[in-house]
């Protein structure tokens, strides 16, 4: 803790309190009939999203997978975009069309947001790919659930980016749970860094619940990523929610005890009470980061609430890049 | 006669093809510990074990296949698709491989298998999540595709599906697995490639299937009011098509419109329409007509998914049109 | 105007293209240092180098989703499917992601990329390997697709496809790949969206595409002998359709039939029929026929093969159906 | 060899010889235009097939890619079959509808014959599935190309047989090359039997042009899988000939010299001198082995010759189990 900068522990400290907020008012919008669809809260994984993004440059890329709320915070997307793309809104970052699992900002490269477990993966490589064929050396970030690991586009994403030497840094976020299916029922190997030796790349695992642990091994990761060798991180972590909002938060797959025992290492907590302990953050300074992200989230709410719906004809807009074509 | 829903009628076929026939089983993702996404397969893991309730990791082409290969060595598998845009990975084990082997082959081998989940939108799950898939599979011989419309035969075509020695696709829907109705006890099969006249009438055909028959119903209830008598036909198999109940009921009323809830290119509206040219043109007073959703991907926001898909209002409206009552 | 094959036009297209825009570049199995699997790529991994032309593992899913992550970041590929068959294992990939990126990120997003490579039967390649694929592409709002009958065609349709903002689907020919014509020098574009009237008639309407015009221009003589002038629309572009010169075809001879090499249920045939019937009801004499491959998966025997596509005779009969003359 | 029944041996040469002279003389009639499509030949691999598939039990499954003519003949299908499927003919194992590429034989539960590069791997863990359901012990031992390892469904198939714990053997023909393009410009990790590791799955090289070492790691193998743990096995090889019948054997991607070099390798000249060495056959022997194998391979062609072309209403058959489905 020490070796870094106070202003950057508290901004981190910040994000993921942020990122707390944000997702406990999204449940309660979503409990109040303000939002729809499908809805997968962050809770409980803010250390890898805190961990990871903030350490990619502006021109870098980052692409996840439909639990992204957190990832789009951290990247610096707007709150207030991001809760009227939750609430279907015309000044939400995707125009309302795209939802909870479908964020995105082309500004901040940040490119979604996808629906298909793994489908991901194989984008994440062509934007290596562009990156190098550009003589950029922007590195992409690319995050993916456990559950995405069985998939074939796993395989032949890493293989792709391994063989070619792709400035990419693939991140699991193991929270141990492909909804409802312990990572034992859906992997013959389990420790899931493990996979990299496949593709001759570096596999390291991380304990996702320590944003400091987290920075340190993707700082490294993505310095040899920009230097066209690719990494494999498996972050484990623990969802506190259910895999949706329509899905309990334990008691069918998981026990509550379970559940209560991982609450016992939630990253912000953990974080919070080191950062105390070193003296670099006090109770007044935490009350105080707590008021401004509970103003955020709560300016974010009323942004959304007042931003229109979009109008019936943008239905038809946004398929071709010359809208006649149809 | 019991009144149940669609998801018990459902959960009741499986539970009692499961309990004749030793060779059945059901696979996919979350069928098991979880009890199915969307609770079809309550209770079953339960009553018939792990050995013939079997939870998958996300790798649709996979155990796509591994049901296929099953189906192959004698077994009668059911895979569960968690819905069906997920299929699309699996697509090339569905055409390429259940589709073909026995033309393959020769015929010597059999691919008894069913593949079923919901299919197109549910509320508001973007354009990932809400894809109505029926063209990508009534376009493939080799494949036979049901879709039901009520408890009843769901149940009846679920059962028959299992004993059919063929590959066969069951499209469900998620906003009707709540919809009540009366089922019959025990053996109650729905013959498969046999369509339903849901609603007698001489002015006006409307064929729809799965949703858009409750849309086709509600719409003959409006017309009703004006005096207009529509017949309504459920399709309920759409390969192969019961040519000869569709054209029947031409004969009959001379208009046709029909409604489906998928885009409109090449989409089973189109078939049905150009098989009634082909077989009852004389009999037209007007072109059949069809009722589709937009041509876009799905949007997220509320009013943007409702105006994206087909409803009543505009099966009214057509079905005026053919008889140029507008 | 030069004298070529299909293939050295697309050669040509692929060569002019990537020399004009350093953002283009092509990718696919064997498209380098083989030259590609039917030498439509001969010598521009000479001329342009590994960089920009680059032989990819077999691994559909991986490429496809890499070219589109390469789009999406401001590159233009041009990704080759040694045949269309192969494509099944990225239809997730050009569905779920080449076609809804736009939508989803809420018009943020561009998917400029190219698929092409060869479509449908070629000699006795037996079911896995002789699918005419349109139906999966053309069902899909977001992508274009075209399907060239020419040499000249070809040129000006890949050109043109090179330089469009969406996702384009190319469906060649590997029969047609030898096939001979004048071909305009230098930029010769041919517009997307577009249908050509390839011969003039005013008796019946003959519409087809790539290898199906042929078989409908060798028809069109047959008819000429026995007096009867149809014409011959080439639909060249079959999303969007051309609707237009469709109806104006129409409406002159008010007799339609529709050729295509695909299975029937819900083929392009059956959109182009029913567009007519909703557009030129009033015009047409007949039902519009449509001439189409058996309902069956490819057999490899050669005259089973030959049963199994359409051809000139059955073209001919068709027409006279439509005129009545039988 | 001292070890081996010298009956055994014999048999092995004799099979070698058989799937050479076999193959040599489908280039022939390929040539004389009696065989069409695309047909991969298997010289220069026999060791592999003949190594391995011998030890399975009738009840065992083979599956394999499009290579498969020598894997049909080492599971004792017989050459008239085979040679009447390559023509297209009604006696051909798959009535003249598979061709080349789809030999299957129900009985001898020799499962085809796939055309999609890894197609075959799901349907592989399928039979295993089947067997452990069934309770019978009976073992799938799956062929693949070093060109399907790439591919995502290699990555699905290797982890659910591990997981599942089914009885599967993995063979890797490793012939170097997929088409025109090498190992390493396809593959990461160019050890491919090292891709075990990923599933906790044993993985083992073996040289493949050595028919006794191929049987000898693929019993320990076989008697592993038995008991419910899968193996991967790579064998090394090359092939002699080209890709297909209309590639070349040499000039474009690999050098005449590479390709002299490894023909010092014959697998079969290797076991011969082997055999005649250590006095296990003679001269005279080796004579009438030939003469033999020549014998069978002629009889071969006869019976192709003689053999009817399939009927053309045979195309519609064998698309469904009810014939009238359609
Ligand atoms: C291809 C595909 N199959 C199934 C689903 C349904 N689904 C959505 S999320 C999910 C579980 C994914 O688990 P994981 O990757 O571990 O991510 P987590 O939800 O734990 O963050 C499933 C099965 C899907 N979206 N895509
Ligand atoms: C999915 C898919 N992509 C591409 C092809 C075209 N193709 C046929 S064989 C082949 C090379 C396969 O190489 P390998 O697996 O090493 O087998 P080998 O031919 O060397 O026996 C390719 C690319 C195909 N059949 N299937
Ligand atoms: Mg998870
Ligand atoms: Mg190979």
């Amino acid at each position: 803790v020490e070796r870094l900068d106070p202003k950057l522990l508290e901004s981190l400290l910040h994000q993921m309190l942020l990122i707390r907020r944000f997702e406990e008012k999204a449940a309660e919008m979503y409990a109040a009939g303000r939002i729809g669809g499908f809805c997968h809260l962050y809770i409980g994984q803010e250390a890898i999203a805190v961990g990871a993004v903030p350490l990619l440059r502006p021109d870098d890329y980052v692409i996840a997978p439909y639990r992204e709320h957190g990832h789009a915070l951290a990247r610096g997307m707007s709150a207030d975009v991001i809760m009227a793309e939750l609430y279907g809104k015309i000044d939400g970052c995707s125009r309302g069309k795209g939802g909870s699992m479908h964020l995105f900002d082309r500004e901040l490269n940040f490119m979604g947001g996808h629906g298909i477990v793994g489908g991901q993966l194989p984008v994440a490589v062509g934007l290596g790919f562009a990156s190098r064929y550009q003589d950029r050396d922007s590195v992409t970030l690319a995050f993916l659930g456990d559950g995405a690991v069985p998939q074939g586009a796993f395989h032949e994403s890493l293989n792709l980016a391994a063989l070619w030497k792709l400035p990419i840094v693939f991140m699991i976020e193991n929270n141990q749970y492909a909804m409802g299916t312990p990572l034992a029922k859906t992997n013959a190997v389990t420790d899931l860094y493990k996979q990299a030796a496949a593709y001759g790349m570096e596999g390291v695992v991380v304990d996702g619940m320590d944003v400091l642990a987290v920075r340190a091994v993707t700082e490294k990761a993505i310095a040899s990523a920009r230097k066209g060798n690719p990494v494999l991180i498996e972050a484990r972590t623990y969802r506190y929610r259910g895999h949706s909002m329509s899905d309990p938060t334990s008691g069918t797959y998981r026990t509550r005890e379970e559940l209560e025992e991982h609450k016992k290492r939630d990253p912000i907590v953990l974080f919070r009470e080191r950062l105390m302990k070193d003296g670099i953050i006090d109770e007044a300074k935490l009350k105080a980061l707590d008021e401004q992200v509970k103003e955020t989230v709560q300016r974010a709410v009323d942004f959304a609430e007042q931003s229109p719906y979009p109008p019936i004809e943008s239905m038809y807009e946004d398929v071709y890049a010359d809208e006649g074509a149809r | 006669m019991a009144v149940m829903t669609m998801r018990e009628a459902l959960n009741q076929a499986l539970r009692e093809e499961m309990a004749r026939d030793p060779r059945v089983f059901l696979m996919g993702e979350e069928v098991g510990a979880y009890n199915g996404a969307y609770k079809v397969s309550l209770g079953l893991l339960k009553e018939f074990g792990p050995k013939r309730v079997i939870d998958t990791p996300i790798c649709e082409e996979g155990f796509a296949g591994a049901g296929i290969g099953a189906a192959l060595a004698g077994l009668r598998p059911i895979v569960e698709m968690m819905t069906w845009n997920f299929a699309f990975l699996a697509l090339d084990q569905i055409v390429n491989n259940a589709a073909k082997m026995r033309y393959m082959s020769g015929g010597q081998l059999s691919c008894p298998i069913v593949f079923r989940g919901p299919n197109g939108a549910a509320h508001q799950l973007a354009s990932q999540h809400s894809q109505a898939t029926e063209t990508f599979w009534c376009h493939v011989p080799g494949l036979k595709v049901v879709s039901p419309s009520t408890p009843a035969d769901a149940k009846g075509l679920l059962k028959s599906a299992v004993r059919d020695d063929n590959p066969v696709i069951m499209l469900e829907s998620e906003t009707l697995y709540g919809l009540k109705g009366e089922v019959p006890d025990g053996e109650h099969l729905v013959p498969i490639g046999v369509a339903d006249v849901k609603r007698v009438g001489s002015d006006v055909t409307l064929i729809g299937w799965s949703k858009t028959l409750h849309y086709a119903l509600e719409a003959a209830n409006d017309l009703a009011q004006e005096g207009i008598e529509a017949e309504v036909v459920d399709l309920r198999t759409l390969r192969p098509l019961d040519v000869e109940t569709i054209v029947r009921s031409v004969r009959k009323t001379n208009r046709v419109v029909v409604v489906q809830e998928g885009w409109p290119y090449a989409g089973v509206a189109a078939e049905v329409a150009q098989v009634i040219n082909e077989h009852a043109w004389d009999d037209l007073d007007a072109p059949v007509a069809r009722v589709t959703g937009a041509d876009v991907p799905m949007p997220y926001s509320k009013d943007l998914e409702k105006a994206a898909l087909p409803h009543k209002d505009l099966i009214v409206a057509a079905a005026k049109k053919v008889l140029y009552r507008t």
